[in-house]
């Protein structure tokens, strides 16, 4: 359907195409107006000074590597999981295609409190904190809250490239002597990658901007399981606001380069 | 070369049911059928791109019906050739020698000799989206031929080409066949297409075949009303048998108030069908040839269709004539004119027979 | 492209499904897990007590009003957006485009960081607070900062049912004697109906489980913009585990009837 | 009735370039050209769903060009229907009624009308996913025709039909126009589908116009080769005038080492088209007809066609004949014999003439 074919109008088609335009105009000047006033506002003293800070230089890196774990965590399973909801029918699909559909439509502070309970209160949660990994107000337990919350999304995205991947090509694939782990890796791998980089890129942008459901799993110690969300939020809390404002301008700066990369990467075949 | 006995299997509400097949070496098949009717379903299945129910496959005197479609060597192409979007021509034609681990120089060897022989080896380093229909055909054929198959199975292959390059394609198609000697069926709706690339050809309805043989067989010699349909037979008769001679005469056949003589004909009431293009007509005044049907007829309506001429005529039954624009020119050919029609008897098919 | 066609499988087909099929039995077994855990933890005797508490009946009707309000608003805004974004091309497309994109990949607290900076430092934005239509740490702030937020997924959902409505079907409809409202009114916003729900749906249960945001804009003073999300934080902040957990149920139930109404409504043409 | 003044305008990186066009009252025209030739944008810019950048529409004598869509009344039927899927066979027809304002008891009675003009009252209540093609076909025809169109516009109007209906819909078709009295532009790509239904016709070729005329015209006189090939005349052939005479004999043609006589022709080289139902085949010894060019040739190839047989003979250079099966029993028709061939010479044609 090629976008551009005018059609002849008159004044009223006129009036109806400005029309729905002033609502486009209306958010976007807000948005920008919003934008605005936090590019104003900056305080490039606080900005250096919140560079400098060590506390917030760890929560960088906690954030870094904590929302990197979980993306590599995420599309391992995004992948395998991906193609078998899309290319297999079989008995509780329906069941495994909703939980992943879940955390998408459940508040993430719901997630937080439910592995504190799993942790905290049940017996194989207690039995695994016990053995020595633990999760709760540790660190680990960041990149399991943003896993739980975030790998729905590249699992989603995974699922939904594959399912675009026309079948067809697997099977000429099969009769030219793949097998069908081979028709994966060197047919429908490749050409859902796309998809795969937008879902890996939203998961990452879900998992560094997190903050509810972290602030009750593993808490906001300084120096330890702060991360950049969470520094706003303590930051802001006890009226700092122009640090609050630096440290978002960073979580903004990564959150830009995440969009602009999905543009690159993807042109248009990438679906957000 | 190719055997299928009894091939039943369903698919969502699509049944194909008892599907038997014999495709000799070397022959090039044609599978009919209206859209619908199984055709591509067959052929996956043949590939091993579904599971039956019942029957079994042979191909090339081995039973492939529990093999996985890679150790069938079926050369496979579908419908708009599903050719790798990510891999380059050279990357979809090297596909299936990668996949069976053939080194990388015989493989560049064998790409190479096959571009060579398709004529897209200019094409080689192209991506594909730029291709043109015909050029993608090329790519897909190479595709399935670079890995030697023991057939080649072609899903509706010119299709997606415009009316202009079928003809020529569908030439190369049987160069090709003839060129690599692989035993082909070819998928197709389309009764001009058929008759440009077969030896023999099958017609599918709802999952059954109804007819096998040769495009002639199918052609003069329906087995019903809907292979005679599908071969565009304008002309099936409700005729039924009067008398029966004991000399030579063989019977009398009566068709609306009309009586005459054949050779032989079933008892009873029976479906006539005469091509079109069969019958001949002439002046009131000319001579009768012998040995053919003569019977008056009056035009009812004459349309120029380019290539022929469509006559509708009433012999106290609908009737409906193609003639050549060169026959046409020697006859009076306007509505209400009487005209003497000729069939030879031979051009007279009985349904059932 | 037909699932369920199912080609011969050897060992080695069987085995690859098996070992992809892992991932997903690991996944599925452990929000199973997760789930039979709250399930089991639940008290009811505290759900009782929370149901009947005051605080908490206010904090519901707040989450369900303001997520309503915000709701309607996301919807008014996103039918002619998406109409706009997906059939016309203007100068600045690509940054109206860009800018329904970021509240997706944007960290929400910044959200709720940059309203609280626009309203309480910029000349603009401290006009309208003086001027009686008061935001900051108001139920109204609520409803804003939920459609910052997720408004973006309403407008994101109606562009893309408007870009799948056949152009052809409004061209036929202006030959037939339809302005152009006419036939945006009578043939694509019925056809775009599953789409726009979709979208709405997942703008509710964004609004709904916000939570971050809230906590910097409008802050999480009981009886006044208290709404559930907020509970279960104050709740699990002092110990009450039970309490949240109560407050978390009822947030899960509500979410849960998001789904199945997205499946019920939508069937599969609706896509979260 | 419909009249198209050098009609200009782009589409992304195509041209429609100086189009003119006139269908007359109660004509059935029908727009030819490959695909991508610009068919469906000259139909879309007479609706008005493209602005132009030069040029003039008139409808039924009324300029036409910058009114919107709803205000041309042109009954408009896009490729594949576009039926409203959100509707009942019965909202879609209703749909242009409603739209127009029309009061529900007049619009009823006009819906119930045109549905039983159409076979198609049994279906009101159905909705759209479940019905089949022609039912579809049969609906966006009656949602059109509802709005009492002064022009009908059919897009590809039967290539989403199976082969088999096609010709029954095409009768259809110009029943429709016949009962309706509209002007009708049928835009199609398929040769055979453009002679069941014509009564003029143009040949589209990125985006000019290259001949618009009766369909016969367009078959025995092309302007061009393109129109040539396209009408699928496979003997275009290089000829030169070698001498022209005083006399009534007119001119020497040489074609390859053959030279024979015509009445007249253009001056130097050109090009010359031979259709090849019209090459008749005759025995060596058989009596040559007065008046005919007759030269010999000899059989390289036969193809048995079905409804005919494609003969390829070589006469010094490579001529195509087609012929009936009933010409054919007549002749020894096996490669290497050789024939005499006769063509009348009203049936040759110089291509810019």
């Amino acid at each position: 359907m090629p976008v551009g074919d005018t059609p002849v109008r008159g004044w009223r088609s006129i009036l109806f195409i400005a029309f729905m335009s002033l609502f486009v105009v209306l958010f976007v000047t807000f948005a920008l107006l919003l934008i605005a006033a936090d590019a104003l506002y900056i305080d490039w003293a606080s900005v250096l000074k919140v560079m400098r800070s060590g506390y917030i230089g760890h929560a960088l890196w906690m954030s870094l590597w904590t929302s990197a774990t979980t993306v590599v965590l995420s599309v391992i399973f995004a992948i395998p999981m991906g193609y078998v909801l899309s290319r297999y029918r079989f008995p509780g699909h329906i069941i495994a295609d909703s939980i992943v559909d879940l955390p998408i439509v459940f508040p993430p502070l719901v997630v937080g409190l439910t592995l504190l309970v799993f942790f905290t209160q049940t017996p194989i949660g207690r039995w695994i904190e016990r053995s020595g990994i633990e999760f709760v107000f540790q660190p680990k337990g960041i990149v399991l809250c943003q896993f739980v919350v975030a790998a729905s999304f590249a699992i989603r995205a995974a699922k939904s490239t594959f399912d675009e991947v026309d079948r067809r090509l697997e099977n000429v694939a099969l009769t030219l002597g793949c097998t069908q782990w081979g028709s994966f890796r060197r047919v429908s791998l490749p050409l859902a990658r796309n998809g795969i980089i937008a879902g890996a890129i939203l998961t990452w942008a879900r998992a560094f901007g997190l903050f509810g459901p972290l602030m009750i799993f593993v808490g906001s110690f300084r120096g330890r399981t702060e991360v950049l969300s969470t520094t706003i939020y303590l930051e802001q809390s006890v009226g700092h606001i122009e640090e609050a404002l630096a440290v978002a301008l960073l979580l903004v700066a990564i959150a830009l380069f995440c969009l602009i990369t999905i543009r690159l990467v993807g042109g248009r075949s990438v679906r957000l | 070369m190719i055997r299928a006995e009894n091939i039943t299997f369903r698919a969502g509400a699509f049944k194909l049911q008892r599907a038997c097949l014999d495709v000799r070496r070397g022959e090039y098949f044609v599978l009919l059928g209206p859209p619908g009717s199984g055709k591509t379903l067959f052929l996956e299945a043949l590939c091993g791109l579904r599971r039956l129910d019942t029957g079994r496959f042979f191909i090339d005197g081995r039973e492939v019906t529990a093999l996985e479609p890679r150790d069938r060597f079926v050369g496979y192409v579908p419908q708009d050739y599903a050719l790798f979007t990510h891999l380059t021509v050279e990357g979809n034609i090297r596909f299936g020698l990668k996949a069976q681990g053939i080194d990388w120089e015989e493989a560049t060897r064998r790409v190479d000799e096959v571009a060579d022989q398709l004529g897209i080896r200019h094409l080689l380093q192209r991506r594909i989206p730029g291709l043109s229909g015909g050029e993608r055909q090329r790519v897909a054929l190479a595709r399935a031929l670079v890995v030697r198959p023991k057939v080649l199975l072609l899903d509706e292959p010119v299709s997606a080409l415009d009316e202009s390059t079928r003809e020529a394609i569908c030439g190369e198609l049987r160069r090709v066949h003839k060129q690599f000697e692989v035993a082909t069926i070819h998928v197709s709706h389309h009764l001009e297409e058929a008759f440009s690339v077969a030896d023999r050809a099958g017609l599918l309805r709802n999952g059954v075949f109804q007819q096998i043989g040769t495009l002639a067989e199918l052609l003069q010699k329906p087995v019903n009303t809907f292979v005679a349909g599908f071969m565009r037979c304008q002309n099936i008769l409700s005729a039924r048998v009067v008398d029966r001679h004991d000399t030579a005469a063989g019977v009398t056949v009566a068709v609306g108030r009309l009586r005459f003589d054949l050779p032989d004909a079933p008892r009873g009431d029976v479906q006539m069908v005469i091509r079109p293009e069969r019958i001949r007509l002439l002046r009131k005044e000319q001579d009768r040839p012998t040995g053919s049907i003569c019977f008056p007829a009056g035009i009812r309506n004459v349309t120029d269709r380019g290539v022929y001429l469509r006559i509708e005529l009433d012999a106290s039954f609908p009737l409906v004539a193609h003639l050549s624009p060169e026959s046409a020119a020697e006859l009076p050919l306007h509505p209400g004119t009487d005209l003497t029609i000729a069939i030879r008897p031979e051009c007279v098919h009985f349904i059932g027979c």
